[in-house]
């Protein structure tokens, strides 16, 4: 076909392609030493870009609240401290008070030890779901684009399924499939429905390299067909990947709390995330801003975050902005 | 090309085909369903199966799917129990289209609008104070959550300022005449000014708050094609030709930059659908998205049968048009 | 150019305006024929196009005339004799007599299949269909014009408050006929209601239903000129569908419409501050703890369900989660019902005493599956998730192991207690007319709570059946009163938890509209400055 | 087909028989920031009406620099020119933006290496050759289309009327250089300059080219500044040769000197890698290292570190551009302090 | 070097007669797919349309031709990268043609390819010891880490690259050396015939004097046995023993090298030759030039008869362009044996007894003729 078959496809496709073309650096003198491998001199462009080291730090101080939440946090964020100062008639949300700098929530729990632990479980969904559609992707796009074929039709086909789907109405559904919601399936949610972007991503780009003239050199030299795809079509492919799985990192946050705006989310508050620490606070939007407004900057920066850090990735990694 | 047309069509039917199986069974599998959702706390075993045998899904899957799909071929896609109870699914797809289609179109014209320009002078100033302000914009419409900033916009422009309204879709006193559903268009042609206007301000702030998305993504995709076109040899001959700015800016850039553009807002469809699920819940507009929701949660099986079906279709349709029009625009794929 | 009216101006006389009242609805009415509906939605709208035989009073659940003026029950209680108001026409000029009378009660008995399952408050409180043997209905018989038999096959309470539900409103007949309404149908995974439940309802009240703009959705009654009573003082009515709650309320602060139904009780305090006009319900509704030893044997003891039910912190529960105005329940339906008694067992919140008790019934590890519903709110329970936790944590603290259950309200919720499927769950219910009947057939007679398993659950449900079928008023109320004290210290086959008051909300320029613990308020009074 | 015998850079500026005049140009990149580059260094030639003037180099020795400095086509940030290019007496670099776009493509015109690449892939061929005229002759499309279609039929494109409606992609290689050609050529400039035009081209369609170039200067009495790396098209067209290496001229000869006693070791060792197919040859003898090997013109000769024959001051001196003793046909100049002396290589 | 004093570099290692490489009949044509709801073959692009050669062992086979008319295609086909759809090619005795899975990727040991674009053939995350390494891996070569180890720097020495270079990445390098790398990487499993595609296109003519010098060095000191696929005319003059000029997916004419020069026979061999710049203005000055009409007509639509009767100068009414002539062996004066062309009237217009004449240019629609579109028009090959 001529035309540029169904375009999202295309698109993706076009960005693999074009993220798998590697040119280079002229060279000048051969000096001793250990050479600069692409990564190496990727990663010297990132370390002098402003906009990485903002989303880096962004993203590393989130890690480290997650990691040390049990030391941040001043309480426990499930045990209701000031369950007698909730009333749902005149004081649903009780205010700050000396130990407790944000007030509770509308359990009598302290709103920012919430909010610290939450960052834990909303990295725990991030993480989970980018992983979930990263190897989900990873396998279905080398399957089809490794083997090419009726595999490739095959997969491709149900892919390009997934694809005409909205998203998020993906993730929405499949929440529903599991009729009540938890931490898994937001996860395997977000997870499924980011998956065929990967997969097409990685398929296209390893086409790309199918037809390029190094996995051709190594063809020539009688090199088996597994080493092929791992060691020259594999790790030449991923660049778009990595750079798609920080943007996803973003997306899945932003999803998961958009479920569980729309009540398919983990509905046991007991393990606090951001998301659905802001779906819960939809009915306090004008009345207790805060209890949104919190959660959301805090989703907010983490988005960001990793959006920007992608971002500085993709201008990286991309040959094309190394004029 | 219209070779072309014609195998995107037979794929589409096949892409129709097996989605709708999929989806059937897949909503079939989910718990609870259409009869605890018309019973609520008044549902007792023996009535369930009361409803479900005069539902008729008490049969067997195959047998049902069998049904649903004779009955589809025929354009009956099953009965509303809940969205709009005792409609025809295709009929509420129908009548909540224009609400959505409206608050869509009018967010893909906000982000059009506002996304080329800047990410053209971006390009071209690259580093410049539109570029650092289209990319901060752009940035912020990715990382803030839509239903968050159509919350925050409501509450600021409508319910603190009294500057729009703040929820629906046209003010019910305005009597206005429906003709096709879309109202701003409907109040256009029967002249009745008022109505149109109303309908428009109901849009503005839902509208934006969808278009954040898009935005952000056309404005990525200009401001990189710009630049890559800005680079292409052509640009130099034109150069060379010594034309003025204005002619190599539209025949030359623009023409060349809007092709990966056109795509682009292809994709959009389905991040316009995502974003409609959402905006139109906040701003209580009965469109496609709050049907789907709603459909969802009260487990009215035809209608989000029907949506996502007609999503997908869309979405290809869309895309169809998307390369049709790339086509026009670019020569190249114009062949056959 | 348009041919709309134009609103707003026009003549005042005698306090009617022609002023437009817009009412926000949280959801679309299912059906316009009141007849197949079960949602508050349709009911609130039919209120206002129809009347029933009976009425109740404003403000209350106590029964008044409507368009029968007066009824006699003959003394074996089967056969009704009502009187009927005189000069009275449906708005398609139709008249309303005896003939009318028989004509809606013989079309709402004879339903086809699809119609039998979708005329849900039929078949709950008739029981059957087509003057069968479980048909409670029997036979209409005309006497003269302004006066109707009704023949049952058994005495009941339910009778005649029934009649009074929009339900059983008297839809005119002629349009009955003329638009199938009858015609209803069974297609794919939804009931197709007629062309009358979509456009053309035709009743009595004081609006006359003017149109459903699907697209905008809102509806539109007008005044109905011709009404036998008070002329409405509104001259159109709204409704606008506005799904999201806190749309609901910015739209009424904003003043783009002017009121709205159960405003959430967070909410109630600044909507009052707002200076709205915030009017509380009695509370007319019960939230209790559903319990089934069938599939939870340590329930069977008495011993545990007291000392369950002596876990619950009630009183905080209450203050904590449930809107102003909401108290502790105490027995297995509120107050304003007949047969409440006031010297019921009471269970105070005493974790040791619970402790106790679980001891003594060998329980002392006892650990419990609790299901609450996900994706509702009932006005009984606003926030399932909240009284959840509330619940979860004082029954953890008399050391009783909790765990969790969620299923959304539409995803197998309802579906799993209906079928007895949860040991512990949460539920409530919203009383449709003053008769303890209403409550407790429905909570004891299905397989909810696995009555039968306890050695007096035969006895309970003949319990409740002979209450029912008491004739004399005095007599009956008595004997409720027996079986509630018998329920809260004998059985205890689940724990009542509370009375929630619903409100309703009206801009500041509204004002005449009495709230119903019924929830059918008379927009008919409303007045608008 | 030498007009002049005078080749000093040193005459008096603008006098009336020169077209071009490129003094001391010299391009820097990377102003702030990055290292700086000077990509071309100093360069000053003369271009005579009617003349074709030859810039030749192995790549990256600035030869597209130079002529896109002459059109002021560069980046307007990241590059710094300085020296003078007088065209009919004025400075092309001290004009305007605006003044620059008037002239360009009516006094001076240019074509570019890669034909498919140059041209607008989503503009038809017949707009793309009608702009220019409209641009610079004030004509209406309408009137610029006849016109067109001569020009298309002038440069040997069959049937020129289907052609003016089609897209570059529909032509082949050829014809795309071709219609470059037209539009280069619609407005008569007395200047053009092309930048490796047949280098994407296979040869025969080369030969195609080149002899329709020749032909066309010839008659029209355009003036040609012709950039290649192929030594074997100089020797077919060009009057005067330039050779640059690192950015600066190293020797310049009207072409029979240049191939008959090259004297600079640069030029000597291109001549020697070449294999050339009228004679078999012994084995070539390339100039060792590459390019990128080269020092900074500022302390030494930048070909030192690759010179078959290099002396003690090449790396301590930076070598001037001087005229030598005339050759056959006139004029020549080096930079180079150890010539290669009496290799004639006829 | 050691040859570095003779004065012709080329074909001192005299090859011998035995024939190395036998091709015979080989095509391959590319479908061209289209339908509605199933993809069709709807035609064919001959990218190779027929060839017959044979390259003896110790020689350099040199084959010419403009661009598109199949020179890759046939060398890829040559190695089995490409699927063949007709022919045979028999190596060292063995038909590589019908070789399949484990057996061909053995033999693959003993012929090599090196590329055109010297960085785009080298995988850019691996060091070029790893580079090095893998084909010698693959074929079991690199026994200990000793062994491998000096072999690398074997390799290296052997063209002109520090031992420093294993250890970099081929970004690192700049294109001479990476065209250096290459070669070692084709050395690298020993192999009896390398196939070099556009070996010095890419180059710069300086370093491309120092591949060549390379490439012929090799052959001296490894024995190896070059088929060189170049649209330079000189380079493949300079370097070959034997050439083949292609036209359009067939070969037109062969010869010895400096035959083909000194009796170019072939009307298209005859243009191609005066088309070439000499650096010589002496030459250029009084050069008689066959300018031919024209592009190369599309592969996918090949002429019929003469394929190219549609450009040649000495086009005849007959025969032309509706038989096509076979590769065949002229018997003309002065035209040593072993020198084939494929033109009916090739005695003719050596004796000049046929004039050249004018040629009307026919146009050409350059339709599938990008690559970009020839990828997605076409599935990509199999692995
Ligand atoms: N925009 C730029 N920024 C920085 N350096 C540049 C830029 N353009 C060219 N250069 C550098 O200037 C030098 C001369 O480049 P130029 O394009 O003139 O070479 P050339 O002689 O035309 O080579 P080629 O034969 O490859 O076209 C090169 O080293 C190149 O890298
Ligand atoms: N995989 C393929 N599928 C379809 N057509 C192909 C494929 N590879 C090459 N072709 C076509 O076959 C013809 C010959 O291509 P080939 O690459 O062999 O030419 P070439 O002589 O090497 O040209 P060049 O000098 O440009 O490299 C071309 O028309 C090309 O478009
Ligand atoms: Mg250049
Ligand atoms: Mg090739
Ligand atoms: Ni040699």
């Amino acid at each position: 076909m001529v035309l540029n078959s169904n375009s999202k496809k295309a698109r993706i496709d076009e960005l693999a392609e074009r993220a798998a073309v590697q040119d280079g650096l002229d060279g000048g003198g051969i000096k001793d030493g250990e050479g600069v491998s692409l990564i190496a001199s990727a990663w010297a462009r990132l370390r002098r870009n402003p906009m990485f080291i903002v989303g880096a730090i962004m993203v590393a101080l989130i890690f480290l609240v997650a990691l040390l939440a049990d030391v941040l946090a001043p309480h426990d964020p499930t045990v209701r401290y000031l369950a007698d100062k909730v009333s749902r008639a005149n004081n649903p949300v009780p205010g700050a008070e000396p130990g407790y700098p944000l007030g509770a929530d509308d359990l009598g729990r302290d709103l920012l030890s919430r909010l610290i632990h939450g960052s834990r479980n909303t990295l725990i969904i991030a993480f989970g779901a980018t992983g979930l559609a990263f190897f989900g992707g990873l396998v279905l796009g080398t399957l089809a684009g490794a083997f090419g074929g009726w595999i490739d039709s095959v997969v491709m086909r149900v892919v390009d399924i997934m694809l005409s789907l909205p998203s998020l109405l993906l993730a929405f559904s499949i929440a529903a499939l599991f009729g009540r919601g938890s931490q898994t399936t937001v996860i395997v949610a977000i997870g499924i429905a980011m998956m065929p972007t990967f997969a097409r991503l990685l398929r296209g780009s390893m086409m790309a390299q199918r037809s390029s003239d190094h996995v051709l050199a190594a063809r020539s030299l009688g090199v088996k067909k597994s080493a092929i795809v791992f060691r020259h079509m594999l790790p030449n492919s991923l660049s778009p990947v990595l750079v798609q799985a920080t943007m996803v990192f973003a997306t899945s946050i932003i999803d998961a709390a958009a479920l569980s705006f729309l009540g398919a989310g983990n509905p046991d508050d007991t393990k606090p995330e951001w998301g659905q620490m802001l779906g819960l606070a939809q009915e306090y939007f004008d009345t207790f801003p805060h209890m949104a407004v919190y959660p959301a900057l805090c989703i907010i920066a983490a988005a960001l975050g990793f959006t920007l850090m992608g971002e500085s990735l993709r201008e990286a990694l991309d040959p094309k902005s190394r004029r | 090309m219209l070779r072309y047309i014609a195998r995107r069509v037979v794929q589409m039917i096949g892409v129709m085909f097996a989605l709708s199986l999929l989806i059937f069974v897949w909503l079939r599998m989910l718990p609870g369903g259409t009869v605890s959702a018309m019973l609520g706390e008044r549902a007792t075993p023996e009535r369930a199966a009361q409803l479900r045998k005069t539902l008729g899904l008490d049969q067997p899957l195959p047998v049902q799917y069998w049904k649903f799909l004779t009955n589809a071929l025929q354009g009956k896609f099953g009965v509303s129990s809940q969205v709009q109870a005792g409609s025809d699914a295709m009929d509420v797809f129908l009548t909540r289209l224009p609400a959505t289609m409206e608050l869509a179109g009018l967010a893909i014209v906000i982000a059009l609008i506002t996304a080329i320009p800047l990410g053209y002078l971006a390009a071209k100033r690259r580093g410049g104070i539109f570029d650092a302000l289209g990319i901060g914009v752009s940035l912020v419409g990715v990382a803030v959550p839509v239903f968050f900033l159509a919350v925050v916009l409501k509450q600021f422009f409508a319910v603190e300022w009294h500057l729009l309204p703040v929820s629906g879709r046209q003010s019910p006193e305005l009597e206005a005449t429906r003709v096709t559903g879309f109202f701003i268009f409907d109040g256009l042609m029967t002249r009745e000014f008022d109505a149109a206007w109303d309908a428009f301000k109901h849009l503005i702030l839902p509208a934006i708050a969808l278009a954040t998305i898009p935005f952000a993504v056309i404005f990525r995709i200009t401001r990189a094609a710009v630049l890559d076109v800005l680079d292409e040899d052509f640009i130099r001959t034109a150069e060379a030709k010594g034309l003025k700015p204005s002619t190599i800016r539209t025949r030359h850039v623009m023409r060349n930059a809007m092709l990966p553009v056109v795509t682009t807002v292809g994709l959009q469809v389905g991040g316009l659908l995502t974003g409609a699920v959402l905006t139109e819940t906040v701003f209580s507009i009965p469109g496609l998205g709050d049907a789907m929701k709603v459909g969802f949660q009260e487990r009215d099986f035809s209608v989000v049968q029907v949506l996502i079906i007609m999503a997908a279709l869309t979405y290809v349709l869309v895309n169809l048009l998307v390369d049709i029009a790339y086509a026009y625009i670019d020569p190249r794929v114009r062949i056959r | 150019e348009s041919k709309r009216e134009e609103g707003g101006k026009g003549s005042e006389s005698g306090g009617q305006s022609n002023a437009t009242m817009t009412f926000a609805a949280a959801g679309a009415p299912k059906t316009f024929d009141p007849f197949y509906a079960t949602d508050g939605e349709t009911f609130r709208v039919a209120r206002q196009i129809f009347d029933g035989l009976v009425n109740f009073k404003p403000g209350t659940a106590d029964l008044a005339p409507g368009l029968a003026t007066s009824w006699i029950p003959s003394k074996d209680g089967k056969t009704w004799t009502f009187k009927l108001r005189t000069g009275v026409k449906f708005t398609d000029g139709t008249p309303f007599n005896a003939e009318a009378v028989c004509k809606n009660f013989e079309r709402m008995d004879k339903q086809n299949e699809a119609g039998q399952t979708a005329a849900v408050y039929w078949s709950d409180n008739m029981g059957g269909f087509n003057k069968s043997k479980d048909d409670l209905y029997q036979g209409c018989t005309p006497k003269g014009t302004d006066s109707v038999e009704l023949k049952l096959s058994r005495a009941t309470s339910k009778f005649p408050s029934l009649l009074g539900l929009p339900a059983w409103s008297m839809q005119s007949p002629t349009a009955l006929d003329k638009y199938k309404a009858n015609d209803v149908k069974a297609q794919g995974d939804g009931i197709t209601q007629s062309e009358y439940a979509a456009k053309y309802p035709t009743g009595t009240g004081p609006f006359k239903f003017e149109k459903y703009d699907v697209q905008n959705k809102t509806i539109t009654l007008v005044r109905n000129d011709d009404f036998y009573g008070d002329k409405a003082k509104v001259g159109k009515l709204v409704f606008k569908i506005i799904p999201d709650g806190t749309s609901r309320k910015q739209a009424l602060l904003a003043g783009d419409v002017d009121g709205y139904d159960l405003p959430n009780p967070v909410d109630w305090d600044s909507l009052k501050k707002a200076g709205m006009n915030l009017e509380i319900r009695p509370a007319f509704n019960i939230l209790y703890l559903g319990l089934n030893p069938t599939k939870n044997p340590a329930l069977k003891d008495l011993k545990v369900r007291q000392a369950l039910y002596h876990a619950i912190n009630r009183e905080q529960l209450v203050k904590n989660q449930l809107p102003e105005g909401a108290t502790a329940a105490t027995q297995w339906y509120p107050k304003t019902v007949d047969g409440y008694s006031d010297s019921v067992m009471k269970y105070d919140y005493n974790p040791e005493k619970a402790k106790q008790l679980l001891k003594e019934a060998g329980q002392s590890s006892l650990s419990i599956d609790l299901w609450y519903p996900s994706e509702v709110t009932r006005p009984y329970m606003p926030d399932p998730q909240k009284i959840f936790q509330a619940i979860k944590g004082d029954w953890e603290k008399a050391g009783i192991k909790v765990n969790a259950v969620t299923k959304p309200w539409n995803g197998g919720y309802t579906d799993g207690t209906a079928n007895g499927a949860s040991p512990a769950f949460l539920i409530g219910w919203t009383g449709d007319y003053n008769t303890p009947d209403n409550f407790i057939a429905n909570f004891f007679m299905g397989k909810q709570m696995g009555i039968s398993a306890y050695p007096w659950g035969a006895q309970l449900k003949k319990e409740i059946t002979d209450a029912d079928s008491i004739v004399n008023a005095d007599q009956r109320t008595a004997a409720y009163k027996k079986l509630s004290e018998k329920l809260m210290k004998e059985y205890v086959p689940g724990l009542p938890i509370s009375n929630s008051p619903p409100a309703i909300v009206f801009g500041k320029n509204i004002s005449g509209i009495v709230a119903s613990p019924l929830t059918s308020e008379d927009f008919a009074t409303a007045v608008k400055k | 087909m030498t007009i002049t015998a005078d080749a000093n850079p040193d005459r008096p500026a603008a006098s009336a028989d020169i077209l071009l005049q490129v003094r001391d140009l010299t391009v820097d990149f990377g102003t702030k920031g990055s290292k700086p580059f000077r990509a071309v260094d100093h360069v000053s030639f003369d271009v005579r009406p009617g003349q074709t003037v030859g810039l030749v180099g192995e790549s990256g020795c600035g030869k597209s620099v130079t002529s896109m400095a002459i059109m002021g086509l560069l980046p307007k940030r990241g590059n710094k020119v300085s020296g003078t290019v007088q065209f009919e007496g004025t400075d092309l670099l001290s004009l305007s933006d605006n003044q620059m776009r008037e002239r360009r493509g009516r006094d001076v015109a240019m074509i570019f290496q890669d034909p498919l690449s140059s041209l607008n892939p989503v503009v038809p061929l017949g707009i793309q050759v009608t702009e220019v005229i409209e641009r610079h002759r004030g004509l209406s499309r309408k009137q610029a289309m006849p016109e067109a279609k001569e020009l298309l039929d002038k440069v040997g494109i069959p049937d020129p009327n289907r052609r003016l409606k089609e897209y570059p992609h529909q032509l082949s290689g050829g014809m795309r250089q071709r219609a470059l050609i037209a539009m280069a050529l619609a407005c008569k400039p007395r200047l053009l300059i092309a930048d490796e035009p047949t280098t994407a081209l296979d040869v025969t369609i080369q030969a195609q080219i080149l002899t329709l170039l020749s032909e066309l200067v010839r008659d029209s009495g355009t003036a040609l500044v012709m950039i290649t790396h192929d030594l074997g098209v100089v020797a077919g067209l060009c009057d005067e040769v330039n050779v640059l290496y690192g950015g600066r001229i190293v020797e310049r000869a009207a072409r029979h000197d240049l191939f008959a006693q090259p004297r600079h070791p640069y030029t000597y060792g291109l001549l020697e890698s070449i294999p050339r197919l009228d004679a078999a040859r012994g084995r070539l003898n390339p100039v060792p290292g590459s390019v990128a090997d080269n020092l900074p013109w500022t302390s030494a000769c930048a070909f030192a570190p690759r010179c078959s024959q290099p002396i003690a001051r090449c790396t301590e001196q930076t070598p001037e551009l001087e005229q030598i003793e005339p050759g056959l046909d006139g004029d020549r100049l080096l930079r180079c302090f150890n010539p290669i002396e009496g290799k004639d290589r006829r | 070097m050691s040859t570095a004093t003779t004065a012709h570099g080329r074909s001192q290692h005299s090859p011998g007669d035995d024939v190395l490489v036998e091709v015979t009949g080989v095509k391959v044509h590319f479908p061209i797919k289209r339908g509605v709801v199933f993809d069709k073959t709807v035609g064919y692009v001959y990218a190779v349309d027929g060839v017959d050669l044979q390259i003896k062992r110790g020689e350099t086979y040199g084959l010419v031709g403009e661009s598109g008319c199949g020179k890759s295609t046939f060398g890829r086909a040559l190695l089995r990268l490409e699927d063949l759809t007709e022919g045979t090619v028999i190596f060292d005795g063995v038909d590589v043609a019908s070789l399949q899975g484990e057996e061909l990727r053995r033999k693959r040991k003993d012929m090599q390819m090196v590329f055109q674009d010297p960085l785009s053939s080298l995988d850019p995350r691996q060091t070029v010891e790893a580079l090095l390494l893998e084909g010698m891996n693959a074929h079991g070569l690199a026994k200990d880490k000793a062994a491998a180890n000096k072999r690398l720097r074997e390799l290296l020495s052997a063209v002109g690259l520090p031992a420093a270079a294993l250890k970099k990445y081929p970004h690192e390098f700049s294109g001479g050396q990476r065209q250096r790398i290459g070669i070692a990487r084709a050395l690298s499993v020993d192999p009896k015939l390398i196939v070099a595609d556009e070996p010095v296109s890419a180059l710069d003519v300086s370093v491309q004097a120092q591949v060549i010098n390379l490439l012929e060095d090799l052959q001296e000191e490894f024995g190896l046995t070059y088929l060189v696929v170049a649209h330079d005319l000189a380079v493949v003059r300079h370097i070959s023993d034997r050439i083949g000029v292609m036209y359009l997916g067939s070969l037109v004419e062969e010869s010895d090298a400096d035959d083909l020069y000194a009796h170019p026979l072939h009307p298209y061999t005859r243009a191609l030759m005066s088309a070439v710049p000499v650096p010589d203005p002496v030459v250029e000055d009084n050069r008689e030039r066959i300018i031919l009409v024209g592009d190369l007509p599309s592969p996918a639509n090949p002429p019929s008869g003469c394929r190219f009767h549609t450009r040649c100068p000495w086009k005849q009414e007959s025969k032309c362009d509706t038989d096509r002539p076979e590769l065949r062996i002229v018997q003309i004066d002065g035209v040593p044996q072993g020198h084939r062309v494929a033109c009916h009237y090739a005695e003719q217009i050596a004796s000049g007894e046929l004039q050249p004449h004018e040629v009307k240019a026919v146009a050409t629609d350059q339709t599938g003729d990008s690559s970009d579109e020839a990828g997605s028009m076409f599935e990509p090959e199999k692995l």
